[in-house]
């Protein structure tokens, strides 16, 4: 049982996908229930694995290997160690509440619930997988149920929305396809799996290429496998001039899915960046990792920040504060130091988290007002008091300040941050404020004032609302007291990679 | 093994077999007043021919017939192919109500000719054996598509077929006589001993080449000789599209991998081929398959007709399958050979859900699609996904794997080929947003009231689930099938 | 001058060219079926005299005898289609005629 | 001193009122309803008299030890350990923090109290307190922290509770306007506070050293000097960083605009966070880290020209004002900027005294006021006030006191404390009798303002409406009892800290500790009281100005207003149009740049991504075009295009067939083409 | 000149010229039966080169078959009464200079190219030997021929039949 309860916990909702498909479609809430406790044994078994998992130990663990393909090598391949660990909690923790989000779906019941254990498998997948063919299947898996999820459940545009997230996504991922057969070639004898091709990757090439038009470029294989990899990974961050997708994607999502959007996919861009690009092409990293993560990163924050600032549909504005917020995920990424290093992967935690309230808060009002606009509220506050107190808690959190989970991740980035390129931190740092500027400027907009006549008897948020909304308001303010309960998983494994790269930097 | 004919025939059967259904449903055909029991035995002719098929591995290759064909993995493989085409493809006509009016018994015996034809094409080692072989395919086709009586796209597009064809042909078959001038032989064998060592005129040489791939591309459909796909796929019956679609084309890409690589071209070390000096086929074919699938992609993106998309879709597969071919190694042939398999799974499985549209709607433009899996037809909505998400090259689908083992092939030649493969990804994400379109329509648009509910038949729902079954199940666990393709790599020469 | 390969062939040509030239400029389908018969022709041609001066057997010729063969096949289903298609259209209307197109 | 005495009482000072505040924050809504709001003031103030009565424990406890032994630490538990950066959730108490409880739980403790009078009517009662509370916890978490970092937490949490109870009455958008001018402005100053962090920590960590604990950074305080980042002194940048907090936090210039504003929140709270205790968080903190001031003269400089410039500038302002409140608020900002005038001569001890004074007699005046906008019904308007002192006697006599205290009367608090830092200004090693002769001014200023808002409010005849003037009275015993309270710490709390010619002070040997011996023999004693009767004399003449003008009302106030054509007094009334000016440049500026980047996004990336789509689209429909018409066009055009009307094959004749020829025939012609060309 | 070799040219020119006809024709009565002096020119050339059997199927098929077919296809689909039947042409020049680079072309590389040398040149009758050679060594083409015809036979049945009445 034990040993395999990575596979158990990745494939339970599939398992549950398929007794949903079996239940009759009339019966709604049946599939409901279902599809809800189809989602607690993985949270139960991602919890029973926080707890057993030895955060000292930088290596994998709970690791199960069979041969799949073997004449290509391929195996089925999975394990955790700190990172995943933290990204499959999260994992688990969403799905579970987003069942509940989504309990106000009446159009295609079960084709919906169905559609998400689906999307939960293919999530898990890409956290445990350590193979890097496993890793792309489960990467693609997650692109057709989202399609579908957006696509047919959705707001006015989804069909744009879908099809935008869906063309951009694959864009992304095809040149990933062509980065690992890049690197599964040259490894020796070739694999797939990733830890081997971690254990040679002072192996790949990094003398410079002689490319036409380019007599000498200033990039070797390594560089040109590491962008590969980097444009897929940065469409799903989404880093700058690849994240268009994401504000209508966001938008035209049903609630649960933004949060799930937000709050696991989101994640997969770093987490592959921290998995593959930084161990395997340790040098490339070094080389690139200040333009492209450095750079970008803190003009990620503040350009998402100020694009926040601008928007008059709510949802939007989250949705945007989310390519601030990833920012300093990549900010932190970039400086090889302990703190920054660890803030960055809190801050995927934390964004989770966060992120996943402002959309599940979005959705609430959404679901009584039918409409997101900012302009159009006013005095919320006094109708809906202990909406707007958890609204309340979830902006502060996300503006980073002191005794919410946001902050610690922030100040570890940036502190991080400092200690290589001063100017960026400074940079990420003034994000701090204009953060501070459109949310409050929101919250005066939205739930102070006077009290809009027509919203005057507004329902206050009701009890599913909250359970939905409670365990996340909790894990932020504990991951603000003790930010340890996340940080110690990750301590061991992010040295583990650091010291990887560390060498290389010149 | 040099076999004379008499001695040939214990390595027939499967010909014999098929044969002797062939001419017993024309006999059949004037005795017997149920047709649908013609189907039957037609499936029963080839699944007695398959099994005579697989029982010939294992045996000696050579060549049969006085060096007519040849014997060995590659063909058998291709027979398999064609057998398993015609049979699907028969069981996919039993309940389509298109070819209602056409007369079964011939339908039946053409479409079993044509899979005769494709045997041939796949071992025979002679000239004048693919030629006719070739043209046994061709004629059956034009028969076929233009079997729809009193319709006058079925009459129009068989006539362009034929036209098309027979000036293809026409080419193809001159080159051939310049080859013969060349080498005085028909004979694969010979011909490739006396190109080698010959002094040869070079650029003659290249021009029959270009000319006998004019004959060998409009079997496959790549570009320039693609022209005629559309038109034909959208006028035939949509069973024999889909049957011309993989069939046909999977035959044009075996009688084409025979001749440039065991007949004419050298196999050197670590698996990797040598063309003969000075015909730089493997050049063309590299920007052939570039300007292919990027046509075939960009063309299919506007379609309103799902037969047309599909073929102009087929078209952009062909570009993909030639990816395979340049890089002049086993790798890319065992990638080809794999995506051939997967591609006849999953494009009949596409052409299936377009007859059980066509059955209940009579459409086949995208609108008739609108709704589909609202209107009590979810689950052809949700295999034709499949089938459209597998043509797209996502997991896990069998189409990814086939895709995969391409652009390894390509990567892993590095180089120039690099171009190939980025130049195939860009196609990738193209052809996701004209397959995504059906899917949208079927999932996204919702019916309007008066959209007809689209029915099952017990065969066609069988035959549906066996299709999407295998698609997804290659795409998870497709290791038999890689090493079935990587074992058919076994040419016989000499 | 002695006859040689070479002006059989470059007959074979013309013969080609010319065949080429009806499939290319005819717009009726009953001609453009006759430059395919001019076509294989050509190759015919090719074929017997490679047969006579290059191979020294009658593999060319075996060759013509199948592709004349062919051809006739060929040629009978060409003209089936083109009168099936006549008998059935020939009162329909020629401005719905162009369906096959996009 | 490195044996920190574990002292496990001293979480309970600062959690006590965090209990309180989670309490009322959460069950506050129910007791409310079904207890009454006795309940809440139970759980508001008894946690904070608590905390007070820990406090003075602690300070006995503090008393009972050595001088240079005087802290005590109670560590909780490590908060942050990341490679070398080690923080702990641990409150230390010394001198210095214990001065800072005593007055936030004191104060703050007298101003629940009065609360829960001022109050006693509003709906949102148990909202009230829940912030209050956690205010509290906030600032006692600030000033008892034992890391940078913890004191970020306070800081920040004390900005978000000001922000929250400016807004209070959110109905009105003026008032969660001032709330959010508030948390922006200060989060500006936040963000220099954390790059101060980040570069003490950088810095230290480049030494092996790196923390952001503050003994440790004491300890190692010399390793960073001769550090330089972009050819400026590490300590310099560090430190002049940190200021930029301060300034956010105690509204100095730059960022004073906010301190004003955020009278819209009620009058309590004005008195406890934007008077006594938030606002002087920067002094604390400047205080705190005066080993690293002191490395860096030439930021103790910019402090001490800050302060003053702060200290004269909201001074002419005060001046012009006619809400009882803003000329408070002025008059605080005015005030903080002496203490930074201390800090930023070095004279630490002098500023911590003058806050604490301030703290009294400025809690005093805003609870006096906040009494009498209570019984005016809330009217703020000084000119429709006058007369009051019939009515309210308490509030008269507490006021008079304090406005006493304040223009530096002798004997005195305010005497005391800022007679102490006019001294300084002009005797410590970092000073100039410049500095001096502008603070002997603000002086003046100061008491003329003072006295103008007293005589307009108590004296004269009532310039209400006579509908207010009915309902003028007394405010209730809980409002009072604190205004006695403070008034007589607003003379008392000045003997602690004599200056040394009345026999030393004994606030500045507490403090002694902390910051090392204070500068005693810089200037005769003769010196010293010749400055301190200039400056009582100066404030003497602020006072007779106002008398006559605004008492006696010999003197008409118009003649000085329309000085320079009225230019100054325009430019005090309107605050130096400063507000406008930050409107227009930086929240006109920011929305700007908000517009463009949103701009950019709709239309120009999103133009590059449909855009290739378009072309895609465009050469897909081209590509079409190309497929079936231009072959098509072609034949077309070259042909006669009359057919005959029953033309039976038209579609075979008229078809693309031939095009489609065409393209073979010119695929091999071009595949000719290109071997003769490139490969022959 | 030998008398062979003017023969061979008036062969040739014969079939050239009728084949010329057969593309250039504005006629599609004249155009088919052009074919006819194609075929026989084309039929003489293999006796030529001394292949009678080929020459005497060439006939038999060609002429006997495929030009009756032709001619009656023709017939069927123009009614004979129209004064004019025509054979329309389009897009000669373009048609005419491609084809005519292609010719070049061609006989460019036939004269240029080393064919194959036969070891002897023989003038022997071929028709036994194909006949042998049909039933030994080719038996399998012959026989695959066979189904190519039954396939057509088939076909043009299903395309001419009317319709299907079940």
């Amino acid at each position: 049982m034990t040993e395999n309860v990575l596979t158990y916990m990745t494939f339970f909702p599939l398992a549950g996908m398929a007794a949903v498909l079996l239940l009759p479609s009339k019966s709604h809430n049946l599939i409901r229930w279902v599809a809800a406790l189809f989602t607690v044994p993985p949270l139960l078994f991602a919890v029973w694995l926080y707890r057993n998992f030895d955060p000292a130990n930088p290596g994998l663990q709970f690791v199960e290997k069979i041969p799949w393909i073997p004449a290509y090598n391929i195996d089925y391949f999975i394990g955790v160690d700190g990172v995943s660990i933290s990204m499959v909690l999260l994992t688990a923790l969403l799905c579970f509440l987003c069942i509940f989000a989504s309990w106000g779906i009446e159009k295609g019941v079960k084709g919906y619930f169905a559609l998400f254990l689906l999307l939960d498998t293919g999530m898990m997948g890409v956290f445990v997988a350590l193979d890097f063919f496993l890793f792309y299947i489960f990467w693609e898996l997650m692109l057709l149920p989202m399609y579908f999820l957006i696509g047919v459940w959705g707001g006015p545009r989804r069909e744009y929305a879908a099809i935008k997230f869906f063309l951009y996504t694959l864009f992304g991922s095809v040149l990933m396809l062509l980065a690992i057969l890049a690197l599964y070639f040259s490894s020796e004898p070739h694999t797939f799996d990733m830890t081997k091709l971690i254990a040679q990757s002072g192996k790949y090439g990094t003398e410079p290429l002689t490319i036409w038009p380019f007599d000498q470029w200033r990039w070797g294989f390594q560089h040109i496998v590491w962008m590969a990899l980097f444009i897929g990974f940065a469409i799903k961050i989404p880093a700058f001039p690849f994240h268009t997708w994401l504000p209508d994607a966001h938008v035209e999502a049903p609630t649960a899915i933004s949060v799930i959007l937000a709050g696991v996919l989101l994640k997969m861009g770093t987490y592959g960046i921290l998995r593959v690009n930084f161990p395997m092409l340790p040098q490339a990293t070094a080389d690139l990792a200040y333009y492209f993560l450095g750079a970008l990163g803190a003009w990620n924050i503040i350009y998402g920040a100020l694009c926040a600032m601008a928007q008059k549909d709510l949802k939007k504005l989250v949705a945007y504060s989310s390519v601030s917020h990833m920012g300093y995920v990549m900010l932190g990424m970039a400086t090889f130091t302990p703190q920054g290093i660890s803030g960055a992967v809190l801050q995927m935690f934390n964004h989770g988290t966060i992120t996943g309230m402002l959309f599940l808060l979005v959705g609430v009002i959404y679901d009584r007002a039918h409409h997101r606009d900012i302009d159009g509220f006013g005095g919320l506050a006094a109708v809906m008091p202990v909406y707007t107190g958890v609204t309340a808690l979830a902006f502060f959190a996300s503006m980073g300040l002191p005794g919410l989970s946001g902050f610690i991740s922030e100040v570890l980035v940036l502190l991080g941050a400092w200690q290589k390129y001063p100017i960026l931190s400074i940079l990420g740092a003034s994000g701090v404020v204009l953060t501070a500027g459109y949310f409050l400027w929101t919250i005066q907009r939205v739930y102070l004032g006077p009290t809009n006549e027509k919203y005057k008897t507004l329902p206050e948020i009701n009890g599913r609302e909250l359970f939905t909304l409670i365990p996340l308001g909790i894990i932020v303010i504990i991951l603000g007291v003790y930010p340890h309960a996340i940080l110690d998983l990750l301590r061991s494994s992010l040295d583990q990679i650091n010291q990887i790269v560390i060498p290389h930097l010149s | 093994m040099d076999l004379g004919n008499f001695e040939s025939l214990r390595f027939f059967y499967p010909e014999t077999i098929l044969t002797g259904t062939i001419l017993l449903l024309v006999v059949l055909d004037l005795v017997l007043r149920s047709k649908k029991s013609l189907g039957y035995i037609a499936i029963v002719g080839c699944l007695i021919s398959l099994w005579a098929t697989l029982e010939l591995y294992g045996t000696l290759g050579g060549w049969l017939f006085h060096r007519m064909v040849i014997l060995d993995n590659f063909s058998l493989f291709f027979k398999v192919l064609s057998l398993l085409a015609a049979l699907l493809v028969i069981w996919m006509s039993l309940d389509c109500l298109e070819i209602q009016g056409v007369h079964k018994g011939e339908y039946y015996t053409l479409l079993l000719t044509s899979a005769l034809g494709m045997f041939f094409m796949a071992s025979s080692s002679n000239l004048l054996m693919a030629y006719l072989s070739l043209e046994l395919v061709s004629l059956t086709s034009y028969i076929l598509t233009g079997s729809l009586p009193h319709n006058r796209r079925s009459s129009e597009a068989a006539l362009k077929y034929l036209i098309y064809g027979g000036v293809a042909s026409g080419a193809m078959i001159y080159g051939m006589s310049w080859v013969f001038g060349m080498t005085g032989s028909l004979d694969y064998a010979r011909i490739s001993e006396a190109l080698l060592q010959g002094e040869v005129n070079r650029l003659g040489l290249f021009m029959a080449f270009v000319f006998i791939l004019a004959g060998f591309g409009y079997k496959i459909v790549f570009v320039p000789f693609h022209m005629w796909s559309p038109d034909v796929y959208q006028g035939a019956p949509t069973p024999i599209t889909a049957f011309l679609s993989v069939a046909s084309n999977a035959s044009g890409v075996a009688i084409m991998i025979r001749f440039f690589f065991p007949a004419i071209s050298r196999l050197g070390e670590g698996g990797n081929w040598s063309y003969i000096p000075g015909v730089e086929w493997p050049h063309f074919l590299l920007f052939v398959s570039m300007v292919t699938m990027t046509l075939g992609n960009l063309c299919a993106l506007n379609q309103q007709n799902v037969k047309r998309m599909l073929a102009y879709s087929g078209i952009a597969h062909a570009g993909y399958l030639l990816m395979g071919l340049v890089v002049l190694n086993n790798d890319g042939l065992r990638a080809m050979l794999f995506y051939v398999a997967v591609y006849l799974i999953m494009n009949l499985g596409a052409f299936l859900v377009v007859v059980i549209v066509a059955n209940a709607t009579g459409r086949e433009d995208v609108e008739g699609y609108r709704g589909l899996a609202w209107r009590g037809a979810a689950i052809p909505a949700v295999c034709m996904a499949i089938f459209l998400f597998s043509l797209t090259g996502l997991p896990p689908f069998a189409g990814f794997v086939g895709k995969f083992f391409l652009f390894a092939a390509v990567i892993e030649a590095g180089g120039m080929f690099v171009l190939l493969a980025v130049v195939a990804i860009l196609n990738s994400v193209i052809s996701l947003y004209y397959y995504a379109r059906i899917v949208k329509t079927m999932f996204l648009d919702f019916p309007q009231p008066d959209d007809p509910k689209v029915e099952m038949t017990v065969n066609s729902s069988a035959l549906l689930g066996f299709l999407s079954c295998l698609t997804v199940l290659l795409g998870i666990y497709w290791g038999p099938l890689a090493s079935y393709a990587g074992q058919s790599l076994r040419f016989f020469v000499r | 001058m002695v006859v040689g390969l070479t002006h059989y062939l470059v007959v074979g040509a013309i013969l080609f060219t010319l065949g080429l030239y009806s499939v290319l400029t005819r717009r009726n389908a009953i001609s453009i079926l006759m430059g395919v018969e001019l076509i294989l022709n050509g190759a015919n041609i090719n074929y017997v005299a490679f047969s006579h001066f290059s191979s020294g057997n009658v593999e060319g010729q075996i060759y013509a005898v199948f592709v004349i063969m062919l051809a006739a096949a060929e040629a009978a289903i060409g003209l089936a289609i083109v009168l099936a298609i006549f008998q059935i259209f020939h009162t329909i209307d020629v401005a719905a005629a162009e369906t096959l197109k996009e | 001193m490195d044996h920190p005495i574990q002292t496990d009482y001293l979480r309970w000072i600062v959690l006590l009122p965090l209990l309180g505040a989670a309490a009322n924050g959460l069950l506050g809504a129910t007791l409310q309803k079904k207890i009454g709001k006795w309940a809440i003031s139970l759980f508001a103030c008894a946690p904070v008299l608590i905390s007070f009565l820990l406090s003075l424990k602690a300070l006995l406890d503090l008393l009972a030890l050595k001088p240079e032994e005087r802290f005590l630490i109670d560590r909780l538990y490590p908060w942050l350990s990341l490679g070398s950066l080690h923080v702990d959730v641990a409150f230390w108490i010394d001198p210095l923090s214990t001065v800072m409880i005593l007055v936030v739980t004191g104060i703050g403790g007298l101003i629940h109290v009065y609360s829960t009078g001022y109050m006693h009517e509003d709906k949102s009662y148990w909202r009230y307190f829940a912030f209050l509370n956690l205010f509290t916890f906030a600032m006692l978490l600030l000033v008892t922290g034992d890391n940078l970092l913890l004191m970020f937490v306070g800081w920040e949490g004390v900005g978000l509770c000001s922000y929250a109870l400016i807004g209070f009455w959110y109905h009105d958008h003026v008032n969660t306007r001032a709330g959010n001018k508030a948390f922006i402005v200060n989060r500006v100053g936040d963000f220099g506070f954390v790059l101060g962090i980040f570069l003490i920590f950088w810095s230290l960590d480049q030494q092996g050293h790196g923390t952001v604990v503050f003994r440790e950074i004491e300890k190692f305080a010399s390793l960073m000097k001769g550090q330089e980042i972009w050819g400026v002194g590490v300590v310099t940048l560090a430190t002049l960083f940190l200021f930029i907090g301060a300034t956010g936090k105690s509204a100095q210039i730059p960022l004073h605009v906010w301190l004003p504003d955020a009278m819209q929140g009620p009058t309590p709270v004005s008195a406890l966070i934007h008077a006594a205790t938030m606002v002087t968080a920067g002094v604390y903190m400047v205080s705190r880290l005066h080993f690293l001031y002191s490395a860096a003269p030439e930021t103790l400089m910019v402090v001490a020209v800050v302060g003053m410039a702060t200290a004269l500038f909201s001074a002419t302002i005060a001046l012009a004002q006619n809400d009882i409140k803003r000329v408070l608020a002025y008059s605080t900002v005015s005030q903080l900027g002496y203490m930074f005038l201390a800090a930023g001569v070095a004279a630490y001890g002098a500023a911590i005294f003058h806050l604490m004074t301030h703290a009294f007699f400025k809690a005093c005046l805003f609870l006096g006021s906040g009494s009498v906008i209570h019984a005016m019904g809330g009217e703020q308007d000084m000119r429709k006030m006058g007369g009051l002192r019939h009515a309210m006697p308490y509030t008269f006599w507490t006021f008079a006191i304090a406005v006493l205290a304040i223009a530096g009367t002798p004997l005195t608090a305010g005497f005391f404390s800022k007679d102490e830092i006019l001294w300084q200004a002009f005797s410590s090693p970092h000073s100039s009798p410049l500095l001096w002769v502008l603070g002997v001014t603000g002086a003046g200023l100061t008491a003329f303002y003072m006295f103008r808002q007293f005589f307009l409010v108590f004296f004269g005849e009532c310039r209400a409406d006579s509908h207010t003037r009915a309902h003028l009275h007394e405010s209730p015993k809980a409002m009072v009892m604190p205004l006695v309270l403070l008034a007589i710490g607003s003379i008392a709390a000045g003997w602690i800290g004599l200056p040394s010619i009345f026999g030393g002070s004994r606030f500045a040997e507490w403090l002694e500790p902390v910051f090392g011996a204070h500068h005693e023999a810089h200037g005769p004693a003769a010196l010293e009281e010749i400055l301190m009767v200039v400056s009582v004399g100066v404030a003497a003449l602020g006072f007779y100005l106002a008398y006559l003008m605004y008492y006696k009302s010999r003197l008409a106030p118009e003649r000085f207003s329309s000085l320079a054509g009225g230019l100054l007094y325009r430019l005090f009334y309107n605050k130096y149009y400063i507000d406008e000016i930050y409107q227009f440049f930086f929240v006109g500026g920011t929305l700007l740049l908000a517009r463009i980047g949103a701009w950019i996004d709709r239309y120009i990336i999103d133009f590059i991504v449909d855009g290739s789509a378009k072309t895609t689209a465009f050469i897909s429909w081209f590509n079409g075009l190309f497929d079936n018409h231009v072959v098509d066009w072609l034949v077309n055009k070259i042909a006669d295009t009359t057919f005959e009307a029953g033309d039976k094959f038209r579609k075979v004749q008229t078809g693309n067939i031939n095009g489609y020829l065409y393209v073979i025939l010119g695929a091999v012609l071009l595949a000719m083409i290109v071997k003769l060309r490139y490969w022959s | 000149m030998e008398f062979a070799t003017v023969i061979f040219y008036l062969i040739a020119a014969v079939t050239i010229g009728s084949a010329a006809m057969v593309a250039f024709s504005r006629n599609i009565i004249y155009s088919a039966f052009s074919l006819l002096g194609t075929f026989a020119g084309v039929a003489a050339i293999y006796v030529f080169l001394g292949a009678d059997f080929v020459a005497a199927v060439q006939v038999l098929i060609y002429v006997g078959g495929i030009l009756v077919l032709i001619l009656f296809a023709v017939m069927l689909t123009h009614r004979i009464a129209d004064v004019q039947i025509t054979n329309r042409a389009v897009g000669r020049i373009p048609a005419l200079v491609v084809v005519g680079v292609f010719l070049s072309l061609l006989v460019q590389i036939i004269r240029e190219t080393p064919w194959q040398k036969a070891k002897e040149i023989v003038y022997a009758p071929t028709t036994s030997r194909i006949g042998d050679l049909f039933l030994e060594n080719y038996l399998l083409p012959f026989e695959l021929a066979s189904l190519v015809l039954l396939a057509a036979l088939i076909g043009a049945a299903v395309l001419s039949r009317k319709e299907l009445k079940e």
